[in-house]
């Protein structure tokens, strides 16, 4: 009989791959530690760092008190120190009291201080809805972060991208905020048994079509490559662009689709107004106006707090019907 | 019969060509082409039209008398007088 | 006032304090001066009458220690040891200031004393200070952050969840609460309904002691205490500086918030007057001493001056420079986003 | 409301020359619209009787308004344009097209296209073409007229693949291209845009010959001495038609470069430099040149010049031309050096008129000689056909009387 083969790849989750992530950066650099609030006894809100504090301990898996801005600060602080902190905020809403330390401090010290200090931290956040958390639990505000520079935003939509932004974040020298989308932690799939760090500089093409673009990001990716197959089968190809990193944004891989397409629909599960999907928009149209053949379209939630009734959820949410509508609507006058 | 002065119709047809100038501060020892800007094809319509008007064919050659306002007035004085009958093609 | 248990009084040193205090002092009133004159803008907050408090704190730390305070920083910069020409020249927003112009008076850092900075958020500094005592408490290091911020700072949401981090993690951070008794234009019984502000450490478990802020040696002798404590492991330290701000908020500040008689009843016990009579009255000091310091502090000044000066503007083309770090072999290149 | 350059997008109506119940004829001038060329005729391309005037005077509408109702002449009595046969649609819409005198809206057109007629009953009165921003790079990169195609785009608009659709016409945008309102900032702005692209597109290489026109002159003078000054003759038409009858034995130096590709032109359209008192430049065209006698000639450039200073060109003399001359006359220098307008693909320059010593026969003795120089386009041509094309025209000087 022959052995066994080595299995080329592993059945996992989102939530394990971004916790093998974790593990493994812990594992190759003593100054990476994990800290937030509930991430070390609870096992972290979603569970990711489940088991990792009988790991590591609690120095390194440390829990932190309810002061967001406290210890995210604290976070810039060790890692101006020379520590490679990953803060958890457990969502995006709480992120909003920790503004202040990721806006004026990480963001601005390196430039403000003549490029003596940097604070490279990675700060990981869930964000978005679909699990009727309501108004105070659900929203994506990572366009918001994509606003200011002095900071990279990734939105790791993907297992491999779960498994393997993390520690090429923690190679940054600046600041790097993770948005972990809350759909896709339960995501399972097969993951290369020697998956590792991956890129965070280019957008990725994760669907080839000719017709139009669609361009996304994070929980949405699956929506629009879904949408892509309903398209397909109206003999409509489209390019699903899934961006990755929202700041610096890969203009190049964005244009270069668009040239060929001539069409581009943004699905974005930010609000519209002012958004990541706004600004991709603009890009465009300064950088390939001339390529176009329909007017840009972008599916984003509905201009209201998240609700919570289920119905009402789904319908404030990007969905795939409402992305081949607007796909569909850049291709011609039916 | 009473005719306009040459003057007036030489200026009437300046203007006809060149309507922009002020002929009223026009150097009258000036050459009308550089005062003017008047090409060859302009000056040929002047004398078309001056041709017209007074029934005087002014041959190529003598076209240098006529470079200047003064010159053309004296030029097309000695013309008038000695021509006698008006052109019939007039 | 004089302590006898404090093992560094000697003359030499005391007259370094002095020296120190009137660095501070007369610097910033070629500030004063040159911002009038439009060769220094934005905003500028002078320290004066609270120079006690820098000069008595910052030389109890050591080379390796870190410091963080705010936008009234520039006594603390000068007293850790940024070079005056350096602070003067980031006054004037010149290349060659300590922040390549990009900080002004509000953000002077400097890598190689450790000043991680003015910071202008007020309560800002508190967290970072927080962040850097975690390092070296992670790494088994053995120093020590010293927090300044005023006793406005203390209203702030970041003040409670640092004294709480700091205190539950045992971190090596002496927390320093310039009390100058406004914060702007706010009086302190007007924001705090606990105006004792030491008492406040308290109820984070950590030691704490109130000083006369304009009295050098009390407070240095205050701080030696703390910081000794600190290095032994037992975790943060509180010292509140009672102390008075002489000079307006800014310098666009009319002080409509006190009266004149207040501020020269004040001024009557600044630190550098009384510290040179009791320095007189024990024979420490002669009218010589103090000539030679003034003379000293006037020439650096004036150094720093033709420094800032003759410096050069950034190119505007480094503007976006260093907003992210540069990677190998980048060199002057930008970052687009 | 004719499009009479890629940037034109409207034009302000300062002249009806029709009036309802009046008949026009295929080519008559029916109105006087103004752009920065100046009051420009608009030409009629169909025969019929005025039913209605749609734009009044003075008013300003974007262009593919229609200006006004056309009754066409009866059935058969002019063949009505044919659709291009890749347009179905348009096809169509012809044949469901009233007959028998039903009124329709006529677009005058800048230049006859097939399709325009067709198009124009398509499209709502006064609605900007629909097209999107590929599309119209694309149109104008290959010269193509947006008004004549069928959009199959959002809300009918025109995209990008539809063009390819379309039959290829050569971008008919020479010199300054046209912008309404009658301003010498504008022109001025024109020429700079059609100069630079010129000069940033086409690799001039220039050649220069001097013509012994003593033979000329005399021919000239012989001429002109039997002739009233209105029948006179200039030296500047012999130099037109010598171009001309050289350029239709050199194609190569005749005609528009596209997109990719020069397509010589059968006809010769002299474009015909001229300056514009308080600066400005026009180079309008002077339609089958090489065909004109020499007094035909004259009379066309005698109006030629008088309706370009009047600021009343016609539409089609803008983008006609397929060369142009430029004749410094006598009161020039010696030799100019011309910058080609695009898309032509040569520029052919004559200085003044000078007295220089000459050879004749061994001896040395004043002759009247002229520089003529030619500037022409290096993708299209090599400096060897441009110095046999200078050696025509020198030839053709030295025997007038064929001419």
């Amino acid at each position: 009989m022959p052995p066994e083969p080595i299995p080329q790849t592993l059945e996992t989750t989102y939530r394990e791959a971004v916790r093998e992530a974790i593990r493994d950066a812990m594992r190759r650099d003593p100054s990476v530690f994990l800290m937030g609030e509930d991430v070390g006894r609870y096992g972290g809100c979603y569970a990711v760092s489940k088991g990792l504090i009988a790991e590591f301990g609690p120095e390194r898996i440390r829990d932190a008190p309810l002061s967001e801005s406290g210890f995210t600060g604290a976070g810039i602080g060790a890692a101006m120190a020379g520590m490679r902190p990953i803060v958890e905020l457990m969502t995006v809403n709480f992120s909003l009291l920790a503004l202040d330390q990721i806006l004026n401090t990480a963001a601005t010290v390196r430039h403000m201080s003549g490029n003596q200090f940097g604070a490279p931290l990675v700060i990981r956040m869930a964000t978005g809805a679909g699990r009727q958390l309501a108004a105070q639990h659900s929203h994506s505000l990572e366009g918001w972060y994509a606003h200011i520079p002095g900071i990279r935003v990734l939105a790791p939509a993907t297992l491999e991208d779960a498994r393997g932004m993390l520690w090429t974040a923690l190679q940054e020298p600046d600041p790097v905020l993770i948005f972990e989308n809350v759909m896709l932690y339960n995501m399972a799939g097969q993951l290369a048994a020697g998956a590792g760090a991956v890129d965070i500089e280019r957008a990725a093409v994760r669907r080839q079509g000719r017709d139009l673009t669609l361009i996304t990001y994070g929980g949405s990716l699956w929506k629009a490559l879904d949408a892509a197959q309903a398209l397909a089968a109206d003999g409509i190809e489209a390019d699903v662009i899934d961006l990755r990193t929202l700041r610096p944004l890969d203009d190049a891989t964005i244009m270069a689709s668009v040239r060929r397409t001539r069409r581009a629909v943004i699905v974005d599960e930010g609000w519209r107004s002012g958004s990541i999907s706004a600004e991709i928009g603009m890009r465009i149209v300064e950088q390939a106006f001339w390529e176009l053949d329909a007017p840009v379209g972008r599916v984003c939630s509905a201009e209201a707090p998240i609700p919570y009734a289920r119905h009402l959820e789904m319908a404030a949410l990007p969905q795939v019907p409402a992305i081949v509508r607007a796909a569909k609507a850049t291709l011609g006058p039916t | 019969m009473s005719t306009p002065p040459i003057e007036t119709t030489i200026l009437e047809e300046l203007g006809n060509i060149a309507p922009e100038a002020d002929l009223s501060s026009l150097d009258r020892r000036a050459d009308l082409r550089e005062a003017l800007d008047i090409d060859s094809m302009d000056f040929l319509n002047l004398v078309a039209a001056l041709h017209k008007r007074l029934g005087i064919d002014i041959p190529e050659l003598d076209y240098p008398q006529m470079f200047t306002l003064d010159g053309a007035l004296a030029y097309l004085g000695r013309r008038i007088g000695r021509q006698l009958e008006p052109d019939p093609r007039a | 006032m004089l302590r006898t248990d404090k093992p560094h009084l000697t003359r030499d040193h005391l007259l370094w304090l002095l020296r120190q205090m009137v660095r501070i002092r007369r610097f910033e009133d070629k500030c004063a001066e040159l911002y009038t004159q439009e060769k220094i803008r934005g905003f500028l907050h002078l320290y004066d009458g609270e120079e006690a408090i820098a000069v008595g704190v910052i030389p109890v730390l050591e080379e390796r220690d870190r410091v963080v305070a705010t936008y009234r920083e520039h006594g603390h910069a000068l007293v850790r040891g940024v070079p005056m020409n350096a602070v003067m020249a980031e006054m004037y927003g010149k290349v060659e200031g300590c922040s390549r112009g990009r900080g002004g008076s509000m953000h002077l850092f400097d890598r190689t004393t450790n000043f991680y900075g003015g910071n202008a958020i007020v309560g800002g500094g508190l967290p970072l200070s927080v962040g850097l005592a975690l390092a070296d408490h992670m790494r088994g290091e053995p120093h020590v952050t010293a927090c300044f911020f005023g006793e406005g700072a203390v209203a702030e949401g970041e003040f409670h969840e640092s004294l709480n981090l700091a205190a539950l993690w045992r971190l090596p951070v002496l927390f320093v609460c310039e009390n100058n008794l406004y914060a702007m234009g706010t009086a302190l019984a007007l924001s705090e309904s606990e105006t004792d502000i030491q008492r406040k450490a308290a109820c984070y478990r950590i030691s704490s002691e109130a000083v006369d802020g304009m009295d050098v040696v009390a407070v240095e002798a205050a701080a030696r205490r703390a910081v000794a404590a600190i290095r032994g492991g037992g975790g943060p330290r509180f010292l509140e500086c009672r102390t008075y701000r002489l000079r307006a908020h800014s310098m666009f500040d009319a002080q409509l918030y006190r009266e004149r008689k207040e501020v020269e009843e004040w001024r009557s016990r600044e630190p550098i007057v009384r510290f040179q009579g009791w320095l007189k009255e024990n024979d420490i000091v002669h009218e010589a001493d103090l000539a030679s310091i003034e003379a000293e502090v006037a020439a650096e000044i004036a150094e720093a001056v033709a420094f800032a000066e003759a410096g050069a503007w950034e190119r505007v083309e480094e503007l976006t420079r260093f907003t992210y770090a540069e990677k190998p072999g980048e060199g002057a290149a930008h970052h687009a986003a | 409301m004719p499009s009479l350059g890629a940037d034109m997008e409207a034009g302000t109506l300062v002249e009806w020359l029709v009036k309802p119940g009046d008949q026009v004829h295929r080519g008559d001038v029916v109105a006087v619209v103004e752009t920065q060329k100046g009051a420009i005729e608009i030409e009629i391309f169909e025969s019929g009787t005025v039913e209605e005037i749609l734009v009044p005077l003075d008013e300003r509408v974007p262009v593919g308004t229609p200006l006004a109702r056309l009754r066409l002449e009866g059935e058969g009595a002019e063949p009505a344009p044919r659709p291009p046969p890749s347009s179905p649609e348009a096809t169509a819409a012809l044949g469901a097209a009233p007959e028998g005198g039903e009124p329709k809206p006529f677009l005058p057109l800048a230049r006859p296209g097939p399709a325009a007629p067709a198009e124009a009953e398509l499209r709502p009165a006064a609605e900007r073409i629909l097209a999107s921003p590929a599309a119209r790079r694309i149109a104008s990169e290959r010269g193509l007229d947006l008004a004549a195609l069928t959009g199959s785009g959002p809300g009918g608009a025109v995209i990008s693949p539809d063009l390819d659709r379309a039959p290829a016409e050569e971008p008919r945008v020479a010199g300054p291209r046209a912008r309404p309102g009658l301003d010498l900032d504008a022109m001025r702005s024109a020429i700079a845009g059609a100069m630079a692209r010129s000069k940033r597109e086409i690799p001039h290489y220039y050649l220069q010959h001097t013509v012994d026109m003593a033979t000329a002159l005399d021919w000239l003078a012989e001429a002109n001495a039997g002739r009233t000054p209105e029948r006179r003759l200039l030296a500047g038409a012999l130099f037109i038609k010598a171009v001309a009858l050289a350029a239709r034995r050199f194609p190569a130096l005749n005609g528009f470069f596209g997109t990719k590709n020069f397509e010589p032109s059968r006809a010769v359209h002299v474009g015909v430099a001229i300056a514009i008192r308080g600066g400005g430049l026009a180079a309008p065209a002077l339609h089958d040149a090489d065909r004109l006698s020499l007094g035909e000639l004259m009379d066309g450039m005698r109006d030629l010049v008088q309706r370009t200073r009047a600021g009343r060109m016609r539409s089609s003399e803008i983008a006609d031309a397929t060369i142009t001359v430029s004749s410094l006359g006598e009161r020039g220098v010696e030799a100019l050096y011309g910058v080609i307008y695009p898309p032509q693909v040569a520029i052919v320059g004559f200085g003044k008129i000078v007295q220089r010593p000459w050879v004749i026969d061994g001896a040395v003795g004043p002759r009247p000689v002229v520089t003529a120089t030619l500037g022409a386009d290096h993708r299209v041509s090599d400096g060897h056909a441009g110095a046999l094309f200078l050696a025509h025209i020198d030839k053709l000087l030295q025997e007038p009387e064929r001419l």
